[in-house]
């Protein structure tokens, strides 16, 4: 086990960490400032994991992909969010369904949650020929959280912009399962998978500010004409 | 060729038997109006007034409420004719029907109620008040004996297994335990009061009735008169007396003749006259003692007749 | 025959980008049919190519392969595309006037759609199958909120939020598979791999794979629980769209769900699909038949309808085998020509009565026998009176799932399809039927206002009737001709197992 | 290719030529062309249901989309008596309506409709297997509700019937497909010949049968699942509702027989008790709402319903004494339903046309406001009047050979010592007992008000005979009631020998012999006989009305008074008052009496109306909750999708738990 695979190891045990935690952060910060901050280093998180994974498997075709995670998650996404924060000038996210201690409580349950529901997975991976999933695959319930949470945080919050948050932790959580389990789908998915995650963002983003523009609602609640 | 000159034979019997009942069916109207008026202590017109009376109103001219069809013209002939119909068809004299035209209980019942719809639309036909009034209660009536009397009608034939009147009367009279089971005697007594029902005697009608208000058969006949009058009434008579005949041939299944001898018609003749005269006087005499019934109470004694009908149907099954 | 299959996305991108270059009206207008019909075209043509025992139309190891029921598909999407873009066109306008930006932004997106579409049915990678499914949630997106009223906003923002959730879960389960793929020696998506049953793939992974991506992509099925954002988006979009969503891209989802189920009964035996799907299929019909039997806006009606016909696809695919399954197939091709022509007309219906309200349209076969009728017919064939597919279609689902000993879950199914039947009947009958006499405002408790966001367009009202004649003639022949829809659908449904 | 197979064939190409012709020429001709059309189509039924019922073999196959087994069309011979009957009556139907249609029934959908219907009713005898019969079961039921919509434009009522019956027939299909299924489940294959392995002991086998039962007592109007048929039957054009009620509605005893005789013969005792307790309770039902009816075709669809409930009686009994093997009754039974089928079918069309008569030339279908037609229109009230006698049961029409042939087989079914016989064969004769007493009440006043006495409205006065076409079509069907009546020997062997059974043979002039139970019926000879003592009668009435004529044209009997109005006569609704009263709890009638008073007099009434309604019970009791109860289910249920996202995000995020729940442990 080489220096540079230790490092790796312990790359990936920060980044994972960082994940959870920011995550956690979000459920319980209501300012939507702090919001797009912490997403963004949820970004750098991932894309170090990425950069741990790609390190760890000596694969140069995930150094790319790090480094486009890295611009995506870390620095475009958030950019994103940020503006449509200025667009609608809401900075709070006043009132969720959900209060931040209950919310954390949620969190605790859903992050058991994560970790019974994971020990499939991790076997599974960690099973046959894996590699070094091993550090990796224990992991894993890192990222199921974080999927969790993420939806968490879209049923709770009641700003447009702060479901747009979850559905970044969300989608986060995913990819980071991906990695943690196989080290990412192929490029071209890869390619196809951020992309459309961008313009979902792009579109969700501009649909609030048409929402506040159009309708004046900031709230979600506001919009139920539509029903039966 | 035996059996078909045995056919005509049984024919000229049963023609014998109809023209019998026809000469009887006045006199026994005669007889029960003769021994009320005897037991309400009247002199009474005799026997043979309702003879006059048919001859008097044959010779009448027929007068006919405006807006009446052909049905007022026809419908006293049908009722007549089903009157004469099932008279050949019940065994009153000899028991020895046609092959082809048993003397089928359902059939003989058909046959009747062909005579009642006849009645009740000559009811219908004139338009007045009275006439509707009294085909409604008439069929009211008839709808609720007709249960009764398939109810009785099975009860009797179950010993049998068939619905025919003459079997089942042979069969009485060859075991006469049959006539005092519980299930013959319950069966008779249903059968006697949809009699009384049908025929429109007390206490379900009152034949000397004049108030409209109270009529049933009275009412449907208001608006027909002289030859169809005569018609409608040796009609309802000949019913009468066709199914008197038949309750005495139950009761009392004997002296009517098994085959068509010179020695036993006669006989047969003579005693079925005998038993409906009988049955009539005593008819007569319940009338008086009777009263009539108030027409929402007549479904109610409808209803304990053909509970005694139902209990001679299970009785039956008990004792098979 | 390879070339078939890059045909359509080429035909899709290059119309799309077509229209929103400034080209003349005449490309914006028609742009949207085009494809469709060169989607159709192509459908067809390799469904011919598609003879059992045959080798299968392969381009770039796996990235795009056609198998019969891949054809079938994009066969069907043609079809449908056709129905409901060449009936939804808008009544000719000057063709000197240039169109609008959200002509030509409308008229891209339905191309960018149908080429989403046609990718998703003719890749046999799993991933780029979620990419394009994801994808048409953003082309859809942008249609939903085409009007920019209030509610379609909001429909936009439900469909956007719910959609691409769901389909993220569908993600999850991709990505597992991936992995269970890699852990089992082979790092591939390739469905043909994967089902091949080749790979000793861990199935303690793979049935939370196939969970997962089942789950994920009955979000964009319709099938309950995850049909919410259903209503809303079919019922805001402009018809031609709806009739897109309804009978395409539901069915497109579906089509995903059938190939992860052969993965999962490969691997695990039939067992957890087979549950989630009748689950989620009787749970559609009871929500359905719920919200048909009170229900008061005739879009959203058909949208539940859509809910309603998910369901039962649903039951066909849990109880599979070569009747059902080609049964399933069936009912796809049926209910999406049916569905879109029904939507067309209510478009038109809207236009016509500026209202989406069932008591705000009174004897309309008196005043326009041409809306009522083909909206009958189009009932009827959704109803399931033959000799509309969807009658066999029906009949042979439940008689399966007897033989397949899911008789309990048919019993339910058949209640619940009965009062379906009288929810929709009712509100038929109340749309259609009465004297032509505007007795609306005296027969209905409330007062009929003609929705302020819907104007009256007696021109938008009268369209081309061509398609819908074919799309329901075709649903009224499909189910009795043996040759050549027979030997297609049996093809198809053994592309998948059965 | 058999005579049979080309029957088949040429019914398909009819139809389809029919529909063109229907929508293609133009309203002028319309009627005699389409409806020319559509009796040839009905024509071909006959003819082909004639060679099956001689046994004539032959089949069609299609074979459709689906990996099934093919379509089959092959009608055997009970099929094809079905088929007859259902050809037979389309002719006449067909022939009425040429003259019939006016307006709204006249267009070309309604044409359309009608051909398609007789294709449906002719092809659902003929259907083989599962798929085809559901097939042709639909198309029957579509293109009826079609026809129950003629008027829907001006009438509320047609629609609202329409709806009711929509329903109640695609319950009556989820039904059989629920109990095909079943049995297809069971036994693997979608032929009648494949279903009959079905073991009938097993319980498979009783599911089976209460789906089937269920669905197809719903078509044939049993009680309760006869809601439809009062509204139906009266908005339908006549020709339809003659159709409908002699026809499409057997078709829901034809599915019994089937079941009963075909697929699953030799079925547990308690299937039997089903039937009778059904047949029973929809006669007495029936013929009670009939009675008690004052519109004319409200009250011949309830007693549909009670000629149904009979023919499904016969049915059970027939099944209940094959169980204790008593052949001779049993087989007697079955020759009872098929006699009721038919002699059913011929005067219940017959009153019908002569209903739609009466409304073409009177406007009116309320008897409380008809009276006299028998002055106006001679031709309808004879035929009207046969097919009431065949109706009430009277001798010499079909309908009392039928009942007659039933009393017997009950008589002679009697079983000493079992109990389940012992009770059941009683009752089914006292139910029957009092069925045609009430019949005979219903068509008397049905007849007597109607065509009697003198007209109670202004449309009634002036009425007028109809079209030729619609006289010789009703007459025709009233000369089949009393031919079935006349010569039901000929008529039971052939019926006998269409479900495989001996126990009816012909005698002497057309009579009918059951040998089965030894009881002989001979209607000619009866009549001749009953001529022959009547002839004196008839003779000396003769003379006398050629010596003594009447004087017509004086008033009736006012109790007194001079002046008779016809408002003074009985009118349907006081025929049946005493029934009324008796029955009272059965009918529940809602009565309400407004006096107004002279001034401030507690004593003087200045008028005072009286008003009494009868509701279908069972609809009011059983129907209208349900409706209410789904209806506010369906309201909460609304909440589900009450337009927040957090709710919708709710049951997603509560889905994906629980499957990785599900999944991972």
């Amino acid at each position: 086990m080489t220096l540079l695979q230790s490092a790796a190891t312990q790359l990936l045990a920060l980044s994972t960490g960082t994940l959870l935690v920011t995550a956690v952060l979000l459920v319980w910060r209501r300012s939507l400032g702090a919001a797009w901050r912490l997403l963004a280093v949820q970004g750098v998180a991932l894309a170090a994991l990425v950069l741990a994974i790609a390190v760890a498997e000596e694969d140069v075709e995930l150094l790319g992909v790090a480094a486009i995670i890295l611009v995506l998650k870390g620095v475009v996404l958030p950019l994103v969010l940020a503006r449509g924060i200025a667009g609608t000038g809401v900075a709070r996210e006043d009132a969720p369904l959900l209060n931040p201690t209950a919310g954390l409580v949620t969190v605790a349950g859903l992050t058991t949650v994560a970790y019974l529901v994971s020990r499939p997975i991790t076997e599974g991976v960690g099973g046959a020929g894996g590699g070094q999933a091993g550090p990796a695959a224990l992991s894993v319930p890192v990222g199921i959280s974080m999927v969790l949470i993420g939806f968490l945080l879209l049923v709770t919050r009641r700003r447009a912009l702060s479901q747009v948050v979850g559905f970044l932790v969300l989608d986060n959580g995913i990819a980071t399962v991906g990695f943690l389990t196989a080290a990412g789908v192929p490029f071209v998915v890869e390619l196809g998978v951020s992309f459309d995650v961008l313009l979902i963002a792009l579109i969700l983003a501009m649909l609030s500010g048409r929402m506040h523009a159009a309708v004046g609602a900031t709230s979600v609640d506001e919009m139920t004409e539509l029903r039966d | 060729m035996s059996d078909v000159l045995a056919q005509v034979v049984t024919l000229l019997v049963l023609l014998l038997q109809v023209a019998v009942m026809v000469a009887l069916a006045p006199v026994v109207a005669g007889v029960t109006r003769q021994v009320r008026a005897r037991v309400e202590g009247r002199a009474g017109a005799g026997v043979l007034q309702p003879w006059r009376d048919l001859r008097k109103l044959l010779a009448k001219r027929p007068v006919h409420a405006t807006g009446t069809s052909w049905v007022t013209r026809a419908a006293p002939l049908l009722l007549v004719c089903s009157s004469l119909l099932v008279a050949a068809l019940v065994p009153l004299v000899a028991a020895d029907p046609l092959s082809l035209v048993p003397d089928d209980l359902f059939v003989v019942i058909s046959v009747l109620l062909l005579g009642t719809v006849a009645l009740a639309l000559l009811g219908l036909d004139a338009g007045s008040a009275f006439g509707g009034m009294g085909s409604s209660r008439h069929m009211m009536i008839s709808a609720l004996v007709e249960p009764t009397v398939l109810m009785a009608v099975y009860a009797l034939s179950i010993p049998v297994g068939s619905s025919t009147l003459s079997l089942i009367v042979t069969d009485r009279r060859d075991d006469p335990a049959s006539i005092a089971s519980p299930a013959g005697v319950l069966a008779v007594v249903a059968l006697v009061v949809v009699v009384l029902a049908e025929t429109g005697r007390l206490p379900v009608d009152n034949p000397a009735t004049h108030l409209e208000l109270t009529m049933v058969h009275e009412a449907m006949v208001l608006e027909t008169s002289a030859r169809d009058l005569a018609w409608v009434e040796l009609g309802s008579w000949l019913r009468l007396t066709v199914l008197l005949g038949l309750v005495g041939n139950l009761v009392v299944p004997w002296g009517i003749a098994t085959e068509p001898t010179l020695a036993s018609v006669p006989l047969g003749v003579l005693a079925v006259v005998a038993k409906i005269t009988v049955l009539a006087a005593v008819l007569g005499v319940a009338e008086v003692a009777m009263a009539k019934l108030r027409l929402f109470r007549v479904p109610e004694l409808l209803a304990g007749s053909f509970l005694l009908a139902f209990l001679a149907v299970t009785a039956s099954y008990l004792v098979a | 025959m390879t070339g078939l299959l890059v045909v359509p996305l080429a035909a899709a991108l290059i119309l799309g980008v077509a229209a929103v270059l400034p080209t003349s009206a005449g490309v914006v207008r028609w742009s949207g049919v085009a494809a469709s019909a060169i989607v159709l075209a192509c459908g067809v043509g390799l469904l011919g190519s598609a003879v059992p025992g045959g080798e299968v139309p392969d381009l770039g190891d796996g990235l795009l392969r056609a198998d019969a029921l891949s054809a079938f598909m994009l066969a069907m999407i043609g079809a449908v595309g056709v129905t409901a873009t060449w009936g939804g066109l808008a009544p000719a306008g000057d063709p000197a006037v240039a169109p609008t930006n959200a002509e030509r932004r409308y008229a891209a997106l339905v191309c960018v759609f149908l080429g989403a579409m046609s990718l998703a049915v003719l890749t046999d990678n799993l991933g780029v199958l979620w990419v394009a499914v994801e994808a048409t949630t953003i082309a859809t997106a942008f249609l939903v909120g085409h009007h920019g009223t209030r509610r379609s906003i909001e429909a936009a923002w439900k469909y956007v939020v719910l959609g691409s959730v769901g389909v993220a879960i569908a993600l999850l389960g991709v990505v597992l598979l991936y992995a269970a793929g890699r852990s089992a020696g082979e790092a591939t998506l390739s469905w043909a791999v994967l089902s091949s049953g080749e790979l000793p793939l861990d199935p303690g992974l793979v049935r939370v794979a196939v969970g997962l991506a089942v789950l994920g992509f009955a979000t964009k099925a319709g099938l309950a629980p995850m049909h919410s954002w259903l209503p809303d988006a079919h019922s805001q979009a402009p018809a031609p769209v709806s009739g897109l969503m309804s009978g395409v891209l539901l069915a497109v989802a579906f089509y995903a769900i059938l190939r992860v189920q052969v993965i999962a009964d490969v691997v695990l035996g039939p067992g957890l699909v087979r549950g989630m799907l009748l689950v989620g299929g009787l749970g559609s019909l009871a929500v359905a038949a719920a919200l048909v039997l009170r229900q008061r806006d005739y879009k959203r009606m058909l949208a539940y309808s859509s809910i309603e016909h998910m369901g039962l696809l649903a039951i066909g695919a849990a109880v599979g085998g070569p009747v059902a399954l080609a049964a399933v197939l069936l009912h796809v091709l049926g209910h999406g020509l049916a569905k879109a022509s029904l939507f067309v007309v209510a478009g038109r219906i809207l236009a016509a009565q500026g209202s989406t309200r069932v008591a705000d349209v009174r004897g309309l076969l008196a005043r326009r026998p041409d809306l009522a009728i083909p909206y009958l017919a189009g009932m009827a064939a959704l109803l399931g009176f033959p000799p509309f597919a969807l009658f066999f279609s029906e009949v042979a689902i439940v008689v399966a799932g007897w033989q397949a000993g899911l008789g309990w879950a048919m019993g339910l199914a058949l209640g619940l399809l009965l009062v379906l039947f009288a929810g929709l009947a009712r509100a038929t009958a109340a749309m259609l039927l009465g004297a032509p006499a505007a007795d609306t405002a005296a027969a209905d408790g409330e007062p009929a206002h003609a929705a302020a966001d819907h104007p009256v367009d007696l021109a938008a009202s009268r369209g081309p009737g061509v398609p819908i004649v074919l799309a329901l003639a075709v649903t009224a022949v499909a189910g009795l001709l043996a040759v050549p829809i027979g030997t297609v659908l049996v093809r198809a449904a053994a592309a998948v197992g059965a | 290719m058999t005579l049979v197979a080309g029957g088949l064939l040429a019914q398909l190409v009819l139809a389809a030529l029919a529909v063109v012709l229907a929508v293609s020429v133009p309203a002028r001709r319309r009627a005699l062309v389409a409806g020319t059309a559509c009796a040839t189509l009905a024509a071909a039924g006959a003819v082909t249901g004639a060679l099956a019922l001689g046994g004539g073999e032959g089949e069609l196959r299609l074979t459709g989309a689906l990996p099934l087994a093919p379509l089959v069309l092959a009608p055997d011979r009970l099929g094809g008596l079905f088929l007859l009957l259902a050809g037979t009556v389309g002719v006449l139907a067909c022939l009425y309506a040429i003259g019939y249609v006016h307006g709204p029934a006249g267009s070309r959908s309604q044409w359309a409709a009608l051909a398609v219907f007789l294709l449906g009713m002719q092809l659902v005898p003929s259907a083989g297997d599962v798929v085809a019969f559901l097939l042709a079961w639909e198309l029957m039921a579509a293109a009826s509700t079609v026809l129950v919509l003629a008027d829907q434009a001006r009438n509320p009522a047609a629609r609202e019937a329409a709806l009711w019956y929509a329903v109640m027939t695609h319950l009556s299909l989820v039904a059989i497909l629920a109990g095909f299924a079943v049995l297809v489940g069971q036994t693997g294959g979608t032929g009648y010949g494949v279903l009959a392995n079905t073991d009938p002991a097993s319980g498979a086998a009783g599911v089976a049968f209460v789906l089937l039962v269920v669905g197809f007592g719903a078509k044939a109007g049993l009680v309760p699942l006869h809601v439809w048929l009062p509204r139906a039957h009266p908005e339908a054009p006549s020709h339809a509702s003659a159709l409908m009620s002699a026809v499409m509605v057997k078709m829901g005893v034809y599915g019994m027989l089937v079941v009963g005789l075909r697929l699953l013969p030799g079925g547990p005792t308690w299937w039997a008790v089903l039937l009778i307790a059904l047949g029973a309770g929809s006669a007495l039902y029936g013929i009670l709402q009939a009675s008690v009816a004052s519109d004319v075709k409200r009250l011949l669809a309830y007693s549909t319903s009670e000629n149904v409930g009979l023919m499904v009686l016969a049915l059970g009994v027939a099944l209940l004494l094959r169980g204790y093997d008593v052949p001779g009754p049993a087989s007697t039974a079955l020759i009872a339903c098929l006699l009721l089928v038919v002699s059913h079918a011929a005067f219940k069309t017959t009153l019908f046309l002569g209903a739609g008569a009466i409304l073409h030339a009177t406007g009116e279908r309320d008897l409380d406001r008809l009276g006299g037609l028998v002055h106006a229109m001679p031709w309808t009230a004879a035929a009207f009047g046969v097919a009431a006698l065949g109706a009430a049961a009277l001798p010499v029409t079909g309908g009392f050979a039928a009942e007659w042939a039933l009393l017997q087989s009950l008589i002679a079914g009697v079983r000493p010592g079992d109990r389940v016989v012992a009770v059941a064969v009683p009752v089914a004769l006292a139910v029957i007992a009092l069925t045609a007493g009430l019949a005979l009440l219903t068509f008397v006043k049905a007849y007597g008000i109607a065509f009697l006495a003198r007209p109670r409205s202004e449309g009634a006065a002036l009425a007028h005979e109809v079209p030729v076409t619609m006289r010789v079509a009703t007459l025709a069907g009233a000369v089949l009631v009393v031919a079935v009546g006349v010569v039901p020997g000929p008529i039971a062997t052939v019926l006998a020998r269409a479900v495989g059974i001996a126990g009816a043979r012909p005698v002497g002039l057309g009579g009918l012999e059951l040998g089965g139970v030894g009881a002989v019926l001979d209607p000619v000879a009866l009549s001749v006989l009953g001529l022959l003592v009547s002839a004196p009668v008839l003779v000396l009435a003769a003379v006398l009305a050629r010596r003594r004529p009447r004087v017509t044209d004086v008033d009736g009997w006012g109790c007194g008074q001079i002046r008779t109005s016809p408002r003074m006569q009985y009118t349907a609704t006081s025929y049946a008052e005493p029934l009324m009263r008796i029955f009272d709890d059965a009918l529940q009638p809602t009565r309400d009496v407004e006096v107004t008073h002279v001034g401030e007099s507690r004593y003087m009434a200045a008028s005072v109306q009286y008003r009494q309604r009868v509701d279908d019970v069972v609809e009011v009791r059983a129907y209208a909750p349900l409706v209410a109860g789904a209806n506010r289910l369906a309201d909460r249920a609304r909440g589900v999708q009450n337009g927040s996202i957090h709710r919708y995000l709710g049951f997603a995020f509560a889905a994906l738990v629980l499957v990785l729940v599900v999944v991972a442990l």
